[in-house]
């Protein structure tokens, strides 16, 4: 496909669209490296709503608007404040708790750059000129997405709502507090 | 744009959940870990969608599906470390290990025991 | 495409397994607002009276393939196909449901779970499980395969006042998003390479990748077999799997052993036969590994069970669910050196089946024993036969079977069937491996039907007794247990168990005087 | 209608084993006519299925079973002279071992279940013999084994019953692992796994790995039918009730070993080195044993040695390729055997002994059980192959045929192993002839010089025991008909199944049996020089050391024969003070010491096996007292340790979980990656 394109295209002469991809893409790591490492956990929580948000900013970039704009709605908008309120349901410490990382961190640290080293190693060989149009038709608006949904993707968007019902289901029956039927 | 990089930026936010996966001591931080995860794949099927520029945007589609499968995921994984937290008092994951089958005779006796009052507890509160 | 229809057409009666499981699902949780509480148990009937429903909607599906959710552009490929592997899977997976069904309806009363939550979860579960051997494209198959395991994971957790039960959920759910998060980075490398996430279109893509990407789409296969391989409960994604056995429900635990199991597998055989084709000698390799590592890590932790701790006859059922897991890899593997992959995998569906009604059995009888003796140790099965005869029998018939020797003829043509594909595909390693497992396994499990039949210990001797049991350092036994003795017999049993036992001793003792019954499906293709 | 009537023959004792094991607790006075009638029935049928077929054409009757794969399994029936004639040897001895049994163990509580695994067994001894398929013989084959070590394991409150079921387990189990692989490797290279099909597939050339696959059926058959260096669990197993061993560890499962040998056996003719293997594995059994059957002290332990060196003779004739030779000292063996066996059970019963020793103390035991007397003189004279007894015959077709391959006659078989089994033949002859005098004069002939002349003049056995000579039994009534008879029926046999050695021939591959002049000359001499040699050596003996002191055990004996067996067995241990008066002793001179520890080969695999899985037991200290569980005790060391390594992994810590599937997952890609 495009993939002649890309050899015309260096890594030094880099468009505009690809330089705000990448500084968006940077700050969206820094916060990500932040919110798995700080000891406040409530600030963890809220670098993850940067993180979750400059991934929105990137699917804008890439013409994914529909996409993003979901992004935006149910991550930064019902996720995170979901897991915000565990963290309160649970007692979790406001400020720095020392404890915040477990015995495990140096195997982690070791299986996760391994995987780091592997993915990238293969990433980069796989794709190192590969060249991606954006100036075609736009890709990812909510018109775009929507048709193919219906029209090819309709049996597991049908299964998906099985599925989000067992999880509300789920979710209220376990959170329920014991009561009702052996009373 | 070069594909490589959100390609590389998918994987290395990867990375950095599979890290806050393993390294994480509260079950809420691990389940944000897991959700860095599946943003990075996110990020590559919507890439690798406008790049094959598909036109059954399968991998849009699979990003809609991921998204709605991570929320389910999060309801339902939050009510789960709610129940263990009303159970225990703890929410750490490392915590959770009376499930072991210890090798030593005796201490396995004990959880059974422990076990056993949560349930006859259960049953006064019942009765 | 303009010209094409805009909504992909259905057929109805295809789709009708998994469908009627859902509808069923559906029912339950809406009648349970209406039922006063008393009715209650109401409502586990009207969910066996589903499923009893949907198996028989398989019948209709038996004169060969049909195929809907069609692509209406752009090539022929379907998202839904009921071929004769699927209504194969989707008999087991509706099956092992209902016999979890069976098992359930006392334990949700005694437990005090509630009801309609209950039986929703399980059936929205089962009717994932039916989707997904009938699943033609990746998107599906991920969805089919979180509608699977979603609904389990509050299942686990659902004797909501245990510490163990919510600690095996929360170690489920995390081992389970785990998995999902790594196999859906594989399927964005696969869909990378090939360009689509139909099986079809994937399969003919990978013949022709371009080169820089091959080894993208080598790892993207392998890690979209994680996923799977999790559900199989595969060496090294097996750990979730002793301790969510033990806290769940058992009923629970048995329905994750089977249909927990099937779903895995039906996986695997559809993501690596349809759809990977390309790559048996990647996949091939891999699984063979899997299987090996499986076998071993399930059949020696079995062996090294104590039957004397405390929720060991559960554990080990758990271990020797990894272990049997080993022997379901092995035709897979064997598919990957193969020329003919569909040919091979009916020997694990055969195994599977035979699998499925032995394993729901022997959980049966431990949730007959579990109710007088909740901590289900192995040595409190010492002297079943004297108590309760059938029971006894039973449970040493599904062992026997589970260990592939007389009478339970079934368990051992079974594995001869695995044995030969991996003969067959030139994995000699594989096979030595295998026959040394299922010498290994003998020992666990004839120690257990030994117990069966052996004699009462003395009641004064009873600490004695705990401690011969296997205990390392001697330590007291509870008197509980000495006081329980005989306890078995006196609970009587609940009618929906004793169906439950009845049934898959019924279909043991039936596979067994004619095994050709699933045998079948090991020759020939299924696709 | 032949078929039916076969089909028949292994079907009724399994279900009337079934309906024992059902009936057992709720009617447990069914259990006898439960135990006799089906096997009965079955051997009148097995009489009937003979006689129809006679020495006519072999016929197959099949019905698939399964119709999977490459090669289909099927449940298959092959009837000719090699089937029809071991069934009703099989059903012979099961129906005396029954009857003796419903006397032998009259007063156990655990007699139901004890007869409804015998009846098992035997239907599974049938179906080994009818099955004209390598999968079915295999289940026949597993079953037997699992019957036997419960059978072996009956006391299991005696630490001798229970570590000797486990090692038959262990050890069998161990050759059973080659075996199966042997099987599956000889079904991929023919094709099938019908024993016509391979037979079929050797004749025409399609088995490509013939060596490899006879070596590995080898271990099957070397640990089943007790061979060296296989055989150790044989004699241990003497533990069991002595009509077990009556019917499983003489006439029976042992045999099935030397059985599969001679119907697979032109595939064993396609590789020498195979054969090479089996003489000197039969030349090794043959000596050794003899060896060691002349120092024992017990006698069920020299009649077990003993057993394994006749199964010795049946593999040197199946290295000479005879298998007409094979099965007819099979016939007769399992004949004479089974008959000592259950003599020596009416012995053991009589002397409340089961030590030589103790019983050399004791005077009157040929008066008081006359029938064993005879019955065993006999069975003895078959033994050491005597003219015109049975074992005189199927012993010299044995050497005939080794005779025939030294001279080189046979183009597939090597002069140099006919020249093996034929010397290892000779000179074990000798030994037999020795060790049988010796039994025969220690049990029968005690105390030779004070033929009881008054009771004070036995202090030996007074302090023996407090049983038989404080308060002697002048009319002897303890055993009971059912004990007797049998002991009659077997003797008609061993004394004349001789006589068949004209008729045998057509029932199995046509080459003739009958003795040889120089063969026969050779072995009758070497039997009586060892007849003589022992017989003076005894002499000798006992005078010098007439009142030699001798701890023994005596039961009472008012309690039934198995109850005496069974302290017997639990005390065998504190008998074994070497006795000077002993004729194995002065003949054995230095060997005798090893040789009554078997060679010390159980130390071997001692030290090399049974040890460290003790000391892995030992740790955990695991002591349950039920037979099966403590297979797990013998468990091997790897699987033990891999197990530790699993579960000490299962730490109970999620992420350490996750670490590990993480981890699998990066290791896969990597190798995947790499592999691209």
């Amino acid at each position: 496909m495009s993939l002649a394109a890309a050899a015309s295209q260096g890594f030094l002469s880099p468009s505009g669209v690809e330089i705000a991809f990448v500084l968006v893409g940077i700050a969206t790591l820094g916060a990500a490296v932040v919110s798995v490492t700080t000891k406040q956990l409530v600030h963890a929580a809220l670098w993850l709503v940067v993180a979750l948000g400059g991934l929105a900013v990137e699917y804008l970039l890439l013409t994914a608007e529909f996409i993003a704009w979901v992004q935006v709605l149910i991550y930064v908008g019902s996720v995170v404040v979901l897991l915000l309120f565990g963290l309160m349901l649970t007692k979790a410490p406001i400020g720095r708790s020392p404890d915040a990382d477990s015995g495990n961190r140096w195997a982690a640290l070791a299986v996760a750059v391994a995987a780091a080293a592997t993915l990238v190693t293969v990433v980069i060989d796989a794709f190192r000129s590969t060249w991606l149009d954006l100036d075609g038709a736009v890709q990812g608006s909510a018109e775009v997405t929507g048709i193919s949904l219906f029209r090819h993707w309709v049996l597991p968007f049908e299964a998906l709502s099985v599925l989000l019902l067992a999880a509300l289901v789920g979710a209220i029956v376990l959170s329920r507090i014991n009561r009702g039927r052996e009373r | 744009m070069h594909l490589v990089y959100p390609a590389v930026l998918a994987a290395l936010l990867f990375c950095v959940g599979l890290y806050g996966v393993l390294a994480r001591r509260n079950s809420i931080l691990v389940l944000m870990s897991v959700e860095l995860m599946l943003n990075a794949v996110n990020l590559n099927l919507v890439a690798f969608d406008v790049w094959l520029r598909d036109a059954l945007h399968g991998g849009q589609a699979l990003t809609l599906f991921t998204i709605t499968i991570a929320a389910a995921e999060i309801g339902i994984g939050l009510s789960i470390v709610l129940l263990v937290f009303r159970n225990r008092g703890t929410a750490d994951v490392d915590r959770l290990t009376d499930l072991v089958d210890s090798l030593a005779h005796g201490t396995d006796n004990a959880s059974d025991d422990g076990r056993d009052t949560v349930r006859n507890a259960d049953g006064k509160a019942a009765a | 495409m303009s010209a094409s229809p805009l909504i992909q057409s259905v057929d109805w009666a295809a789709v009708a397994p998994p469908l009627i499981v859902a509808a069923a699902g559906l029912v339950v949780l809406v009648a349970e607002l209406f039922l006063p509480e008393p009715r209650k148990p109401l409502l586990g009937w009207v969910s066996v009276g589903g499923l009893v429903l949907a198996g028989l909607s398989l019948i209709p599906l038996l004169d060969g393939d049909r195929t809907t959710f069609c692509l209406t552009a752009g090539g022929k490929d379907c998202s839904y196909v009921a071929d004769h592997f699927t209504l194969a899977v989707q008999f087991l997976v509706i099956g092992g449901a209902l016999l979890t069904a069976l098992l359930s309806i006392h334990a949700v009363e005694e437990a005090r779970m509630p009801a309609g939550e209950f039986w929703f979860l399980l059936l929205s579960s089962a009717a994932g499980a039916a989707l997904l051997p009938a699943s033609r494209d990746l998107a599906t198959l991920v969805v089919a395969l979180e509608v699977t395991s979603l609904p389990a994971f509050a299942l686990v957790g659902l004797r909501r006042g245990d510490r163990l039960s919510s600690e095996a959920a929360l170690k489920f759910f995390l081992s389970s998003v785990t998995a999902t998060a790594v196999m859906l980075l594989g399927v964005s490398f696969v869909y990378a390479a090939t360009g689509s996430l139909h099986l079809g279109a994937i399969s003919r893509g990978l013949d022709h990748v371009d080169p820089r990407l091959v080894t993208l789409a080598h790892i993207g296969a392998v890690l979209t077999l994680v996923g799977f391989a999790f559900k199989l409960a595969a060496v090294p994604f097996h750990f979730w799997v002793p301790d969510t056995y033990v806290g769940a429900p058992l009923p629970v635990a048995a329905y994750l052993s089977v249909v927990g199991k099937a779903a895995g597998f039906s996986g695997l055989i559809v993501i690596t036969v349809l759809g990977f084709g390309p790559y048996a000698h990647v996949w091939g390799a891999t699984l063979a590994v899997l299987a090996a590592l499986t076998m071993t890590a399930g059949n020696v932790a079995a062996l090294r069970q104590r039957p004397a701790n405390a929720h060991s006859a559960v554990r080990l059922l758990a271990w020797s669910s990894v272990g049997q897991a080993g022997y379901l890899l092995v035709p897979l593997a064997a598919a990957g050196y193969d020329d003919k992959p569909q040919e091979v995998i009916g020997a694990t569906i055969a195994y599977a089946l035979m699998y499925a009604a032995v394993n729901l059995g022997a959980f049966a009888v431990a949730a007959l024993v579990g109710r007088a003796h909740p901590a289900n140790r192995i040595t409190d099965y010492r002297a079943l036969f004297s108590e309760r005869p059938l029971a006894a029998l039973s449970l040493g018939f599904f062992l026997l079977c589970l260990a592939g020797l007389p009478p339970g003829v079934i368990g051992l043509f079974a594995k001869v069937a695995v044995f030969r594909t991996a003969v067959d595909a030139g994995l000699g390693w594989l096979a030595v491996v295998m026959a040394v497992n299922v010498v290994v396994a003998l020992y666990y499990y004839l120690q257990w039907t030994a117990l069966l039949f052996a004699r009462r210990e003395p009641v004064e001797a009873a600490g004695a007794a705990g401690a011969a049991g296997g205990s390392a350092a001697g330590g007291p036994v509870p008197a509980a247990s000495a006081d329980a003795t005989g306890a078995v017999a006196a609970l009587p049993v609940p009618i929906p168990l004793t169906a439950a036992i009845v049934t898959a001793l019924g279909l043991g003792v039936v596979l067994s005087g004619a095994p050709e019954l699933v045998l079948r499906f090991a020759t020939g293709t299924l696709f | 209608m032949t078929v039916t009537l076969a089909v028949l023959v292994p079907l009724l004792p399994f279900l009337g084993g079934v309906a024992g094991l059902l009936l057992g607790r709720v009617a447990p006075g069914y259990a006898r006519p439960l135990a006799v009638l089906p096997t009965l029935f079955s051997l009148a049928l097995a009489v009937t299925v003979l006689a129809r077929q006679g020495s006519g054409q072999a016929i197959n009757a099949a019905t698939q079973l399964t119709p999977t794969g490459a090669q289909p399994i099927d449940l298959s029936i092959h009837l000719d002279g090699f089937a029809t004639l071991p069934a009703v040897l099989v059903g012979v001895v099961a129906s005396c071992v029954q009857i003796y049994s419903t006397g032998y163990l009259r007063d156990d509580p655990r007699y139901p279940s004890y007869a409804a695994l015998v009846s098992l067994f035997t239907s599974a001894m049938l179906l080994v013999v009818y099955s004209g398929d390598l999968i079915v013989l295999l289940v026949g084959w597993e079953i037997m084994g699992i019957c036997s070590y419960f059978l072996v394991g009956h006391y299991w409150e005696t630490e001798a019953a229970r570590s000797a079921s486990i090692k038959a387990f262990l050890v069998t189990k161990l050759g059973d692992v080659p075996f199966l692989f042997g099987i599956f490797a000889l079904a991929d290279d023919a094709g099938t796994f019908r024993i016509q099909g391979v037979l079929d597939a050797a004749r025409t050339g399609h088995i490509h790995h013939p060596t490899l696959i006879a070596l590995l059926l080898l271990g099957g058959v070397a640990g089943k039918s007790a061979q060296f260096p296989l055989h150790t669990w044989l004699p241990d197993a003497m533990a069991g009730p002595t009509p077990v061993s009556a019917l499983i560890h003489a006439a029976t499962m042992v045999a099935a070993g030397v059985y599969l040998v001679a119907r697979l056996l032109p595939v064993f003719l396609l590789s020498s080195a195979a054969l090479a293997v089996l003489a000197v594995m039969a030349a090794v059994t043959m000596i050794g044993s003899a060896l060691c059957a002349l120092a024992q002290d017990d006698i069920k332990r020299v009649l077990a040695y003993s057993t394994i060196g006749q199964l010795g003779y049946m593999t040197g004739a199946l290295a000479v390729g005879d298998r007409g030779a094979a099965m007819f000292h099979l016939l007769t063996h399992g004949a004479f055997k089974a008959l000592l066996f259950l003599g020596a059970g009416v012995v053991i019963h009589a002397a409340g002994t089961n030590s030589l020793t103790a019983m050399s103390r004791m005077s009157d035991l040929r008066r008081r059980i006359p029938d064993a007397f005879w019955t065993m003189t006999v069975g003895l004279a078959a033994l050491a192959a005597l003219f015109p007894f049975s074992g005189f015959f199927s012993k010299e077709a044995v050497l005939r045929a080794a005779e025939t391959a030294a001279e080189g006659h046979l183009h597939h078989v090597p002069s140099a192993i006919g020249w093996t089994v034929l010397v290892a033949g000779l000179l074990t002859a000798m030994l037999t002839a020795a060790y049988a005098t010796r039994l025969w004069l220690r049990t029968f002939m005690g105390s030779a010089a004070p033929a009881r002349p008054t009771a004070a003049e036995a202090p030996t056995a007074g302090e023996a025991g407090s049983g038989p000579d404080v308060e002697p039994v002048p009319e002897h009534t303890h055993e009971p008909a059912a004990m007797r008879w049998p002991l009659w029926v077997l003797f008609i046999p061993a004394l004349g199944l001789g006589t068949a050695v004209g008729v045998l021939p057509d029932y199995f591959d046509g080459g003739s049996l009958s003795p040889t002049l120089i063969t026969s000359v050779l072995g009758m001499g070497l039997a009586l020089v060892g007849i003589l040699v022992t017989y003076a050596a005894w002499r000798a003996a006992t005078e010098a050391h007439l009142r030699a002191h001798v701890a023994a055990v005596n039961a009472a004996l008012d309690t039934d024969a198995a109850a005496t067996e069974a302290i017997a067995v639990g005390a065998r241990r504190s008998v074994e003070v070497p006795d000077p008066a002993d004729p194995g002793q002065i003949l054995l001179g230095p060997l005798h010491g090893p040789a009554a520890h078997g060679f010390h080969l159980d130390a071997v695999y001692y030290t090399l096996f049974v040890r460290p899985v003790l000391g892995a037991a030992s740790l955990v200290r695991f002591l349950d007292r039920d037979v099966v569980e403590t297979y797990v005790r013998g468990a091997g060391l790897a699987p033990r340790l891999l197990g530790t390594v699993v579960r000490r992994a299962q730490t109970g810590n999620v992420q350490t979980y996750l670490s590990a599937l993480l981890a699998g997952a990066v290791v896969l890609a990597v190798l995947v990656a790499v592999g691209a």
